[in-house]
């Protein structure tokens, strides 16, 4: 029962955490591209500082800073509080693999875009999204993957998941590998699930539309 | 119609075009041939500010389009474009394709814009393609959707990058035979090519290209059989 | 179904659930010594609890930036701790004790901490007591009591420090490991509060006064005792 | 001093894990590609348990699993200990960038390579491989870059390394944020040395070789 | 010197080849030509066992080269192959690209192996790239020395799959003028190529291939003079 409770907490705040973790990278990616293509400098900069720090520290560190730092309100639930420590992480990454998205789209389908007359913007929006979209979403799907195997940090943030429950399992009968290994067998039966549903859905994706 | 007055355009210290002079009246269909390098596409990208001229200008119906003040999203629209690449949107059908500027850029309704593509797919002989994607066409086929697609726009002049390069030998044909067609309509044409055949039958003015300059130009027969500059004589010795 | 009202009824306990018996998880709940205590502060001021499992030095300072109102977790009282957080009166005398591998003794006596590879808890009182008190080979500072339970089996520490109860515990568990005979410090818990919470800090004195006077307390450690 | 002392635990244990973790990673690439090449089904699939088990569960869980699993010695060094574990760790994320290298390269140069008359393994040695070392150096550099980040949970095992030192001083000093702050920045200034110096290395790679 | 009895190759159950009885003479250059997708680079790969043929023989030198207790290795020695991607070795300098093989597999000591590649080199006027590497060249020194490097290790055959359709149009000459050079002094070539000049100035017979099929064979001026295959007739009728 232990290990359920735990289980739903990771994956809860896994789940949560990828949303906002989406909301961030969204908003940092356009900022950055647009940024970038308008010659903002100071925008720019300020999305890198963002990404550079978050992709240049351990994620327990930014964990235990995060956590210090915003949340003294008494209320906040504890779920709440793992997915934004773990949704800030994440948009970071999230915000280069949109990014990435987008500039894996052939430069020749915005040439072909402007050369219609359409904008940047219109071009982007009717041309582009629509076909980085289908890059994106394997790799958001890839990158909820990661976030449940990271979770697996928050215990030192109050936050009981499956791996602290599995400690605290381990400190009552001072038996601790059993635990983990249960916990690691239920890690690896979710991940490796989700992996192949991922693949499928790729191979789906990918099937209606080669070029 | 379009005018270019001393065009130059560098990538970072790389000369690529070293000034250009050049008049193309309406009517006119210009070859532009040469050596790899020499900066036929980027001259033909210049035209439609896809390469903005690090110096000079260029003038399109009475308009300088490089002044920054002018909408060259709206000039564009009267500027066909196909590529080498063909640059099908691989995310939509073949009418969507077609009908997806018309449409977007308010210039025509989605019905209007229908009946125009299915008009053009019929003057293609490719109606039954027009739910296919893409993908599922062949080179010569993308290249003529391609094509259809800026004449959608109704475009006073089609700028063509090497539309057949990339093209096995089989396709070639029918993909200049389109081209041909257009120029005996009267559309306006400025097409670098390698087809020594195409520049023969339907150029009016043929350009030779080297090392970002235009050193040669003439009218086909004169062109071919009486190249002056030595590069040319070189490059044709090669080619033909 | 959580109104604003609610919210307010609530009391906030961390605490940091490896320490038999305590506090530590049965089945999800946490439960043990201070976990009742704690419910009975709760009971007295009409309020819910919610107890918040922590890493312990995590509780501790949870406290004192207000995400917890108070913490009972074996919190031993000290001159450094008073400076940052107001403590209760002690609810229980406790002794710190040496816990070693019984076949292969590398402590033979308390007073033999030198030089040694001791364990402890991070931030836990003996933590900071050997730290000043004994000239340690090396201070091996764990999340939790049962990994350094399991290090001390495999003989990766000499010795672990720490309260005699989940000592007891520790050792019943495991037939490998002994009490040394002889008590290292003497050692009083209480129950921390954030600096200056008064009002909160005589609800819980008074609350401990009662307990103790009704026996309430040996009664708590009978039950979570007696289970193993 | 605290601080020093952590970091050169986290640098130490980075830099041995990373060894160890090419030396695991390029046996089990090799087994992997040379069985699936002559179609030894048993042996790619005991490399592939191996690389789904360490990819499918988190860093954290599998450490206290090693950790309590393997190390009953009593003398084994913690730098010992902790880089054991993160190179077991690190082999197969080492093995999977060993094969993408070896993979990227063209399959026409194992074909012209045959068909001058030079059998697999031959055109492996003096053909593929040279070619992929350039793919998968810089990949390299950047798994040690992880691996100086993910170290930082390194503190579960007893290891005091740069997190778990800023953890004490924080728990001796009872202002938990400042020491956090200083590890987040040792953390960035050398994740991010190391990311310029790899792009420089990288630049340098890709001159003389365009293709 | 090389003969095919019922050859067949399917890609999972997509048959490419099926069934192509074909004898091939010392000293002939036979010419394949069809249009994409038709089998022509499968079929030329089967030869040198690139790809393993689902069914039927191979015999090279009186050798069934199919039989799998033939060493490969040792025959491939005897046929070279050049590929329309030219796969140079980019970590090699030219000189490197070329000794290589010779030297690795012991058939020439380093120093044997240096003078025939500045021979080589020499011959097609390339000496002075021998320390160059291969991203320093253009396409057209590229395949030539592609050419000479299976040439280094004197084959029996030349296999050639289009070695001249990634070249600008410029280079193809250059490489065209290797290969008519080694027909003359008397290789036995098997050449897949789109250039029909060629066909027709070396080739001692072409060979039209259509879904998987040889479906006509004829000599070049019967071949392209008079063709009776629909099929062929259609095909030339685009490309000619
Ligand atoms: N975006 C770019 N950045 C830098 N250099 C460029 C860019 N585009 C073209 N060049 C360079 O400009 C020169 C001319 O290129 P361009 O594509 O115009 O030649 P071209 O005549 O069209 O050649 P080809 O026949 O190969 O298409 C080349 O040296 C090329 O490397
Ligand atoms: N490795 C492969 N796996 C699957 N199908 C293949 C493979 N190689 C070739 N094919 C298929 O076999 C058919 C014949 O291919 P092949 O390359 O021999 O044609 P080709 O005549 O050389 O055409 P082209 O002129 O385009 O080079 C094609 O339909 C191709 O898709
Ligand atoms: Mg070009
Ligand atoms: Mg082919």
């Amino acid at each position: 029962m232990a290990y359920l409770d735990g289980l739903k907490v990771t994956l809860l705040i896994s789940f949560m955490a990828i949303l906002l973790g989406i909301a961030i990278g969204v908003v940092v990616a356009i900022l950055k591209v647009a940024s970038s293509n308008y010659k903002i400098k100071w925008l720019t900069r300020i999305c890198n500082i963002y990404i550079n720090i978050i992709r240049g520290t351990p994620l327990m560190v930014q964990l235990l800073i995060i956590y210090n730092l915003i949340f003294n309100s008494r209320n906040t639930n504890e779920l709440v509080i793992g997915a934004v420590c773990f949704g800030i992480n994440s948009g970071a990454y999230v915000a280069e693999i949109i990014r990435a998205g987008i500039e894996s789209i052939d430069k020749g389908q915005m040439e072909a875009g402007r050369s219609l007359g359409f904008n940047y913007i219109k071009t982007m929006r009717l041309i582009i999204l629509p076909q980085a979209v289908k890059n994106i979403l394997p790799a958001l799907g890839n990158e909820f993957i990661v976030l449940i195997k990271e979770t697996s940090v928050a215990g030192v943030i109050a936050v009981t998941d499956l791996t602290k429950a599995a400690q605290y399992v381990g400190s009552r009968t001072w038996d601790i590998l059993p635990p983990l290994i249960i916990a690691a067998l239920c890690y690896l039966v979710i991940v490796m699930g989700l992996s192949r549903l991922l693949s499928v859905f790729e191979r789906r994706l990918s099937k209606g539309d080669r070029h | 119609m379009i005018v270019t007055k001393n065009l130059k355009k560098a990538f970072g210290d790389h000369m690529v075009l070293k000034g250009i002079d050049e008049t193309i009246e309406k009517g006119e269909k210009v070859v532009v041939i040469g050596p790899s390098g020499s900066g036929k596409s980027t001259f033909l990208r210049c035209l439609n500010l896809l390469e903005v001229p690090t110096e000079g200008e260029i003038w399109f119906e009475d308009i300088n389009i490089t002044d920054s003040k002018e909408n060259i999203n709206l000039i564009r629209r009267k500027m066909g474009m196909v590529f080498q690449q063909f640059n099908l949107f691989p995310h939509l059908s073949v009418k969507q394709n077609i009908t997806l500027a018309p449409v977007k850029l308010g210039i025509m309704t989605k019905e209007e814009a229908d009946r125009k593509a299915m008009e053009l797919l019929k003057r293609i002989g490719l109606t039954e393609k027009a739910d296919a994607y893409p993908n599922q066409l062949s080179g010569g086929q993308k290249q003529r959707i391609a094509i259809i697609r800026s004449l959608a726009m109704n475009p006073d002049v089609m700028l063509f990058d090497e539309p057949t390069s990339a093209l096995d030998p089989e396709m070639v044909g029918e993909v200049l035979d389109l081209m041909v067609q257009l120029a005996e309509e009267g559309m306006t044409m400025v097409v670098v090519t390698h087809e020594m055949q195409f520049a023969k039958k339907v150029g009016t003015r043929v350009l030779f290209m080297d090392e970002g300059k235009i050193v040669e130009q003439n009218t086909p027969d004169q062109f071919f059989d009486n190249p002056t500059h030595p590069r040319l004589k070189e490059f044709l010795s090669k080619v033909l | 179904a959580c109104g604003t009202k609610e919210k307010n009824e609530k009391l906030i306990v961390g605490t940091e659930a490896g320490f038999a018996p305590y506090e530590y998880m049965e089945g999800d709940e946490v439960v043990g010594v201070d976990m009742d205590i704690a419910k009975a502060i709760a009971e007295s001021m009409g309020k819910e609890l919610e107890i918040k499992n922590m890493d312990f030095d995590g509780a501790l300072l949870a406290v004192q930036n207000g995400t917890v109102d108070f913490v009972a977790a074996g919190v031993s009282v000290n001159e450094e701790r008073k400076k940052v957080m107001d403590f209760s009166v002690d609810y229980v005398d406790s002794v710190e004790v040496v816990v070693v591998n019984k076949d292969n003794p590398a402590v033979a006596d308390v007073e033999d901490l030198d030089d040694k590879v001791i364990g402890v808890q991070q931030g836990n009182i003996a933590d900071f007591w050997v730290e000043d008190n004994v000239n340690a080979k090396e201070i091996k500072r764990y999340t939790k009591f049962a990994q350094a339970a399991e290090d001390l089996k495999n003989g990766r520490i000499d010795c672990i420090v720490m309260d005699q109860f989940p000592a007891e515990e520790l050792v019943a568990a495991n037939q490998e490991l002994a009490i040394l005979d002889g008590i290292l410090f003497e050692d009083k818990y209480a129950i921390a509060v954030k600096k200056g919470n008064k009002e909160l800090l005589d609800e819980i004195n008074s609350v401990i006064e009662q307990l103790k006077e009704d026996g309430k307390i040996e009664e708590f450690y009978a039950n979570h005792t007696s289970k193993n």
